[in-house]
């Protein structure tokens, strides 16, 4: 069998998998609206309409490069079996710096953008990095230490934002609206859609790019698959780990940096916690499993799911709770993966028709 | 030792204790036993050989209730008897030691041998009860285990004791061990022989499966000969020979590969001196070890498992950090260094854990073939990998080997224990490092595939290589190395010229100081703490 | 399509959208303005719509999602839509805005502001938890500290000390993952302000409030409620109120707009009673609420009132800076 | 002990039951090998129903019941996805989190018609310990406790005694620890982890009621803010052991009501908010580092895959 073929019949039952899921949650969704006396079609068309009229499109874009961001980050560290549930604290940490640079640091826009998004990374990355040698060094699993550092990091730059950096007189807890100089560049009639969106597609193609064609990806790969193998083959697995979860924490941290550097250009407490962009984007990396070039499409969708339940809620009167009970059903329905896995393991096994 | 007196086959017309008919079973496409008819006479030792992926195993765990048959039947005492679960096996008086033991390692021997059968009152169990059970099925057959023991404080061939423990406990008759030697020393593999000829004496049936003909000869009475799923010979022990029973295998008669000896020895490659580690919960003390191994040379470490030797070799290639002491290659000190500048100052290392260490399981041939290699070109280039090399490479050294696979996207998953086996060694020979440091190459290979392991290594020594070999088989460092030297409570005891090393001489120098069986408090980092 | 969509008709009779900064549940303020929304949406025979946001990106969204409906009046609540309504309005010039309980500065022409000044009352509540304290001890259960909340914890105390120098305050802030709605932490920070000996404690903490009120029902001391009467909440434990009339402040921006007085800010204190108590109502009396007993405190603060309102007692604004 | 120090006791009890609950959930399933972090979206769901149950029926005691019976229920989601299924345990509790968040959310909208918070006039709770008024120390600091808080307490402790003394406890423990093992001897694995997961679903349902029908008698939307996840840090770092768990449980409740305390004295709130997590973090730290060297200097090859959550919720440490 050509490599080509076999990739072609062992590609197609895993590409399917997202779409069965997709599927399952649509009618599990309609079946829920008509509980609640509403029109699926109608219901479905609000969501749509919601998150992709030209009207609505400009915010479903922000929401996507937020939540495509937040995928990556799950993404990266998820590629050598480590889970990164700390995407709000590194978010707000990117968000808190950006927004740092762009209040006290003078300067051209073409200083400051890069500067500011720099500095959203390196926080966002550093916050992230600390979970590496707690991991490698401590034993701590990086799943559980992200998740206790989100809480006290979200709270600081929360304590930050109310006092030393809050706008003077402002009764809503938000730093001053940040300088011209750092606001990035928006698409022509647009206010949300960004610069930051082609910032978010770019880490998306070098993300791709690392994974499939360097040896880091490879390495990873490898590390994701078995420590013990990894370290006898003279990997560093507390250097990968550190790596992939800066990388994580820098592409959460520019997502923060994003959000602050767009409409309305400050950073109001919550503001960047409260949508959930985290596990929306938790949930798109899971829905595209092991593969990152997947990512834009099952962001895409989780940001219909979240940004057009608002206008279903608006239009159509059906809570917007709801879009979450879709993403949890496409999530939950992804354990059809593993049957589809066995089946084509099985394939795989019935055409190597082992012998020794 | 071997109590080679022959029980005789059962009274004619007794049923034997256990009987496979007709067993068929497949896995999806692959047929793993295919009408296999075997019957198992009470009081007997019987051995179920043949070569790897052969359906040994498979039908093993069909008698035991952990596969069902897609055909035949299972009989015991001559009544059938339908085995849905280990349970029901259990229940017939059927018993199986797996070749990985299933021991529970934070439970203590009792709670392990009485463990789904236990002594309770009121749901509450009787830990009392259960000490008394172990003391006593360990009195009846000769064996001396501490009941309140942890079990991962015993050594390898302790554990063993409580597996069969654990099946005396169930009243089994039958007693199924599937390569119950491989991870054994020589001293505790005497031990284990006993034990198996004193129960068969007490009316135990018991069939072993194993791939060293040399245990056939030794502890059995009757030889089932597995290929391809189908029986290809029944023997009686008595009237044959190791060539019949290798020839009916592997389907050819063997010839062992043999080290040539006497050639050019080149200049030193590897070099240590004075190596010295402490003990460590888990881990053997190494103490004040040096060696040297040359180009063109094979110098084999012999000892009973846990004397150090896995230390040591991890301090040669760099996954252990010594205390003190050095370790030069081509005179280069190689203090500090990790394990990635080893690799590419030329140390390959086929490690004795295949499936924790030496591969990915879930990853493909390709990309298990690939570990190592994969930051020089053709695979790396300039900070870039190309898929493709990647996949060309790693066809080419499946095709060298013959590794048998599907091709080399499948995983390493799917291939049997001895092409897996082949895949760790394509990697390492791959690039013809001057230091081939090998750990166990043929554990649990069937003997043709080990035969070519065998020359494969010995092809490393005559292209000039030097060759670091650490084994717990005798036979193995005899056909291999050129010197033989053996550790003892981690540190170097003897150190033999090829022709010195015989069987008596290095059996002995490896349990000098204590019995086999329990070698040193070193194994197991000083017992309970 | 979402004009065809918009459902106003083209029948005469107008409508308003009313877009929330947070969910309406369990948010007294919000319901209380909803409500003020739904009054004068039938006395003028408006549809009304609600558009609940949930975070800052979906308050721009429904603001600019209201504007495309084209109502009569875009109605925003809270300082949270303020950088919406300042950008949005200039855009969308012969649109009519309404911001209640906040203004945006610069102030666009077509956004009219309404803005309450509730620390006078809880300058008042103070001054009522000072008089009647035994412990001299008193505290505030609010959900976060920010300086817009502090309106209901500074004034509080400021107005206990007058009457009662010796009077300490513990303001707690609930926090955690969800401040507005964990009852269960509302509940265990108003349990230790109990166990301090605070017998007069605020609740200011929206969702959370419900477990604060369950201590002060069991005993732990008297309490306060804010924007609604809330004195049924642990009956015969609730002093008094501050009370926000929101509604009313809605209800009459609404109407002054409709009939052709747009822009400019209305502020809603004490003189203009738009803040007050629940002490101060005609039926004060059936209002369940233990200042109903006291005619001697309340006539002490109406006395005090009146001093806020002339200016000769002049309260801080926390969230002013 | 004055009584300020009992109170506080209370307070720490109080604060500590529903996580206990949960928590002690999660430790059976460690023990059982089921990695599970749904524990945030069970225990929301135990909350939801008892309230639920409580306000149509009447009676707490069938919000109690109906809690646990509908978690355990829900808990099945993880019991066949994760165990029947194989599925990534992560993947699925991940879904199940968010599912509670959103079904209740919509079920609270839809069916009891109310947004944000459900506590209206009238909705039955769960009775106070009154009994032990008067009591020396058991009176103040169970007096105002339901049942449920000093349940909690004891059932910490006969779990404990069940997994280390009974033959059932025996094999749980073996199943979590060498699952091939426990199938050998005939020990059905699959039913005594879904078992293990479902009885682990009702314990965060009585943790839930004991949150929305003792703590405070209202529900509202997302009111379990995060316990559940604090209840999986406790269960990491108890690795599972119940007696540590409440050990755990009590430390992180104490670190809360201390961060109280210490807001009081002028503390910021955000920073008593990072408190708990931050100790939590640092005794984990603290905790498994010595476990971690031990491993290394065995074998330092396997010591890099020890982080990994599934050899975290192990008390041995993996051969
Ligand atoms: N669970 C399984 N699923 C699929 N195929 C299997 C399974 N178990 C065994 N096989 C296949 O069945 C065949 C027989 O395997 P079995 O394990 O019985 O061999 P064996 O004789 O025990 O080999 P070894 O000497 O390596 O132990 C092999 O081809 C193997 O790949
Ligand atoms: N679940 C499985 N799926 C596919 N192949 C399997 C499976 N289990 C075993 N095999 C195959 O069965 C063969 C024998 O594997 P096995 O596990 O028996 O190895 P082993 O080293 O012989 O150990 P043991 O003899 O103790 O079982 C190999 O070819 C292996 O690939
Ligand atoms: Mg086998
Ligand atoms: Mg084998």
């Amino acid at each position: 069998m050509s490599a080509l073929g076999q990739r072609l019949r062992l590609g197609a039952p895993a590409a399917l998998v997202p779409l069965g899921a997709v599927a399952v949650a649509a009618a599990v969704g309609a079946g829920v609206m008509l509980a609640a006396g509403v029109n699926p079609l109608l219901g479905y068309e609000a969501m749509f309409r919601g998150a992709l009229s030209v009207s609505n499109i400009d915010f479903a874009v922000a929401g996507f490069t937020a939540i495509l961001a937040m995928s990556l980050a799950f993404a990266i560290p998820a590629r050598m079996g480590e889970y990164n549930l700390g995407g709000d604290g590194q978010l707000v940490a990117g968000g808190i710096a950006a927004a740092a640079v762009a209040l006290y640091v003078p300067g051209p826009a073409a200083l400051l953008l890069p500067l500011c998004v720099v500095a959203g990374m390196l926080a966002g990355g550093t916050l992230a990095s600390v979970s590496a040698p707690l991991s490698t060094r401590a034993g701590v699993p990086v799943i559980i230490s992200t998740l206790l550092l989100s809480t006290p990091a979200v709270a600081l730059t929360s304590y930050l934002v109310r006092f030393p950096m809050a706008q003077e007189g402002s009764p809503v807890p938000q730093t001053p609206r940040l300088p011209d100089a750092a606001h990035l560049p928006a698409f022509p009639g647009m206010s949300y859609t960004n610069a930051g969106l082609v910032l978010v597609l770019a880490v998306l193609l070098v993300t791709v790019y690392v994974d499939a064609r360097t040896p880091v990806g490879y390495e990873v790969r490898v590390a994701g698959a078995n420590r013990g193998f990894a370290a006898y083959g003279g990997l560093s697995v507390p250097r990968l780990t550190l790596g992939t979860l800066a990388a994580a924490g820098a592409v959460a941290g520019l997502a923060g940096a994003v959000i602050v550097m767009s409409q309305p250009f400050r950073f109001i407490d919550d503001a960047l916690t409260a949508p959930g962009y985290t596990f929306a984007g938790v949930a798109a990396a899971l829905l595209a499993g092991g593969r990152p070039a997947l990512l834009p499409v099952t962001a895409a969708l989780f940001t219909i799911l979240s940004v057009g339940s608002a206008g279903m809620e608006r239009d159509v009167d059906v809570p917007r709770q709801l879009g979450q009970v879709l993403q949890a059903v496409v999530i939950l329905v992804l354990a059809l993966r593993v049957l589809a896995t066995r089946w084509i393991a099985a394939r795989a096994r019935r055409a190597a028709g082992g012998r020794a | 030792m071997t109590g080679s007196t022959a029980v005789g086959s059962a009274a004619g017309g007794a049923p034997p204790a256990a009987e496979l008919r007709g067993i068929t079973k497949r896995f999806g496409p692959v047929l793993a036993v295919d009408g296999v008819d075997l019957a198992l006479e009470r009081g007997t030792v019987h051995a179920v050989v043949g070569e790897n992926g052969a359906g040994k195993s498979t039908l093993m765990s069909v008698l035991y209730g952990l596969h069902r048959p897609d055909a035949g039947q299972v009989l015991r005492d001559g009544r059938e008897v339908r085995l849905g679960s280990p349970l029901d096996a259990i229940a017939a008086g059927l018993g199986m030691v797996h070749q990985h033991f299933r021991l529970f390692g934070s439970l203590t021997v009792a709670e392990n041998v009485v463990y789904r059968a236990e002594p309770a009152r009121f749901g509450v169990l009787d830990r009392r009860a259960a000490q008394e059970r172990v003391a006593e099925l360990s009195a009846r057959i000769g064996l001396d285990v501490d009941p309140t023991a942890r079990v991962d404080t015993l050594p390898l061939g302790v554990r063993q004791r409580v597996e069969i423990l654990k099946a005396l406990h169930r009243r089994a008759e039958v007693l199924i061990l599937d390569e119950p030697t491989a991870v054994l020393t020589p001293g505790e593999v005497d031990s284990l022989f006993v034990v198996v000829r004193r129960m068969a004496e007490q009316g135990t049936t018991v069939a072993l499966v194993t791939h060293k003909v040399r245990e056939v000869l030794e502890v059995t009475d009757r030889v089932t000969v597995l290929r391809d799923g189908v029986v290809t010979a029944r023997l009686t022990t008595a009237q044959t020979t190791a060539g019949e029973i290798v020839e009916a295998m592997i389907g050819r008669g063997l010839v062992p590969a043999v080290n040539p000896r006497g050639a050019v020895r080149g200049d030193p490659v590897l070099e240590v001196d004075g190596l010295r580690m402490p003990a460590a919960p888990g881990a053997s003390r190494v103490q004040d070890v040096s060696l040297r191994v040359s180009a063109g040379e094979v110098v084999g470490i012999a000892g009973v498992s846990g004397n150090g030797q896995r230390e040591l070799v991890e301090a040669v290639v760099g996954l252990r950090r010594p205390e003190s002491g050095g370790v030069r290659l081509h005179g280069r000190d190689l203090a500090g260094l990790g394990v990635r500048e080893r690799r590419r100052l030329g140390i390959a290392y086929v490690p004795e854990d295949r499936q924790g260490m030496g591969t990915a399981a879930s990853l493909s041939v390709a990309d298990n073939l690939a570990l190592g290699h994969h930051r020089t070109p053709p695979i790396g280039r300039r900070g870039r990998l190309s898929p493709r090399a990647l996949r060309a490479q790693a066809a080419e050294l499946v095709r060298r080997l013959g590794v048998k696979t599907a091709g080399v996207a499948v995983p390493v998953s799917s291939l049997s224990g001895g092409n897996a086996q082949k895949v760790v060694l394509a990697r390492e020979l791959h690039h013809e490092a001057p230091l081939l440091v090998v750990e166990q190459p043929t554990q649990g290979v069937d003997v043709g595939a080990g035969e070519e392991i065998h020359r494969l290594l010995l092809d490393v020594r005559s292209r000039g290589g030097a060759v670091l070999l650490v084994s717990y088989e005798i036979t193995e460092l005899r056909a291999l190395a050129d010197r033989v030297l053996v550790m003892l409570d981690g540190a170097v005891t003897a150190e033999l010229d090829a022709a010195e090393a015989t069987e008596e001489v290095l059996g002995a120098a490896m349990v000098q100081a204590g019995r086999a069986g329990s070698p040193a408090g070193s194994a197991s980092g000083g017992g309970e703490r | 399509d979402s004009d065809s969509g918009g459902g106003d008709g083209g029948d005469s009779a107008g409508s308003i959208i009313v877009i929330t900064p947070n969910p309406v549940g369990g948010n007294n303020f919000l319901s209380l303005a909803i409500e003020g929304a739904e009054r004068v949406a039938e006395e003028r025979g408006l549809e009304l719509e609600v558009y609940e946001s949930t975070d800052p990106t979906s308050i721009q969204q429904n603001v600019e999602a209201a504007v495309r409906e084209q109502p009569d009046i875009v109605i925003g609540l809270t300082f949270s839509l303020q950088d919406a309504f300042a950008t949005v309005p200039v855009d969308n010039p012969d649109q009519q805005f309404l911001l209640v309980d906040g203004c945006p500065d610069p102030q666009p022409d077509n956004v009219t502001c309404a803005a309450f000044r509730e620390h006078e009352a809880t300058y008042l509540a103070g001054v009522e938890a000072g008089l009647l304290t035994e412990t001299g001890r008193i505290g505030v259960v609010a959900a976060l500290d920010t300086p817009f909340i502090r309106r209901w914890v500074d004034p509080f105390l400021a107005g206990a000390q007058s009457v009662n120098p010796a009077a300490t305050s513990t303001p707690l802030f609930v926090g955690g993952d969800n401040p507005f709605g964990d009852p269960a932490r509302g509940g265990a920070q108003a349990q230790v302000l109990a166990d301090g000996g605070a017998d007069q404690v605020l609740l200011a903490a929206s969702g959370s409030n419900v477990g604060a009120f369950e201590v002060a029902a069991a005993g732990g001391f008297q309490a306060y409620g804010v924007d609604v009467n809330e004195c049924a909440s642990a009956p015969g434990q609730v002093v008094d109120n501050v009370t926000k009339n929101v509604d009313v402040a809605l209800a009459e921006s609404v109407t002054a707009i409709l009939d052709g007085d747009t822009g400019g800010s209305q502020v809603y204190g004490l003189a203009e009673d738009g803040v007050g108590l629940t002490a101060f109502e005609d039926d004060v009396a059936d209002s369940g609420c233990l200042i109903a007993d006291r005619p001697d405190v309340i006539e002490q603060l109406e006395q005090i009132r009146q001093e806020i309102i002339d200016g000769t007692i002049t309260v801080d604004d926390p969230a002013a800076g | 002990m004055d009584v300020l120090n009992l109170a506080f006791v209370a307070a720490v009890l109080t604060s500590a039951a529903p996580v206990l609950y949960a928590a002690l959930g999660g430790a059976l399933c460690g023990r059982a090998g089921v990695f599970n972090i749904a524990l945030e979206g069970q225990l929301l769901w135990g909350a939801f129903t008892a309230v639920a149950v409580s306000w149509w029926s009447g009676n707490p005691w069938l919000g109690v019941l109906a809690a646990v019976a509908a978690t355990a229920v829900f808990s099945l989601v993880l019991a066949v996805g994760a165990v029947a299924f194989r599925a990534d345990p992560i993947i699925v509790a991940v879904g199940m989190n968010l599912l509670a968040l959103g079904l209740t959310g919509f079920v609270m909208r839809e069916a009891l018609g109310a947004t944000g918070t459900f506590a209206p006039a009238g909705l039955p709770g769960l009775p106070d310990l009154d009994v032990l008024d008067g009591v020396p120390v058991l009176g103040p600091v169970l007096g105002r406790a339901t049942v449920l808080v000093p349940l909690a307490l004891v059932l910490a402790v006969v779990l404990s005694l069940w997994l280390a003394r009974t033959s059932i406890g025996l094999r749980l423990r073996g199943v979590g620890e060498h699952p091939e093992a426990a199938t050998s001897l005939g020990v059905p694995v699959t039913r005594y982890q879904m078992a293990t997961v479902v009885v682990a679903g009702a314990l965060c349902g009585l943790g839930g009621a004991q949150l929305s029908l003792g703590t405070v008698t209202a529900f509202t939307e997302n009111m379990t803010a995060g316990r559940g996840w604090v209840a999986v840090a406790a269960v990491m770092l108890a690795v599972s052991r119940p007696l540590w768990v409440l050990g755990a449980c009590l430390l992180f409740g104490a670190a809360e009501a201390w961060g109280f305390r210490l807001q009081g004295i002028g503390l910021p709130q955000q920073l008593t908010d990072a408190a708990p997590y931050l100790v939590t973090l640092v005794v984990l730290v603290l905790s498994r580092i010595r476990v971690r060297r031990r491993l290394r200097a065995a074998d330092p090859v396997a010591a890099e895959s020890a982080a990994h959550p599934e050899t975290a919720l192990h008390p041995e440490e993996p051969r």
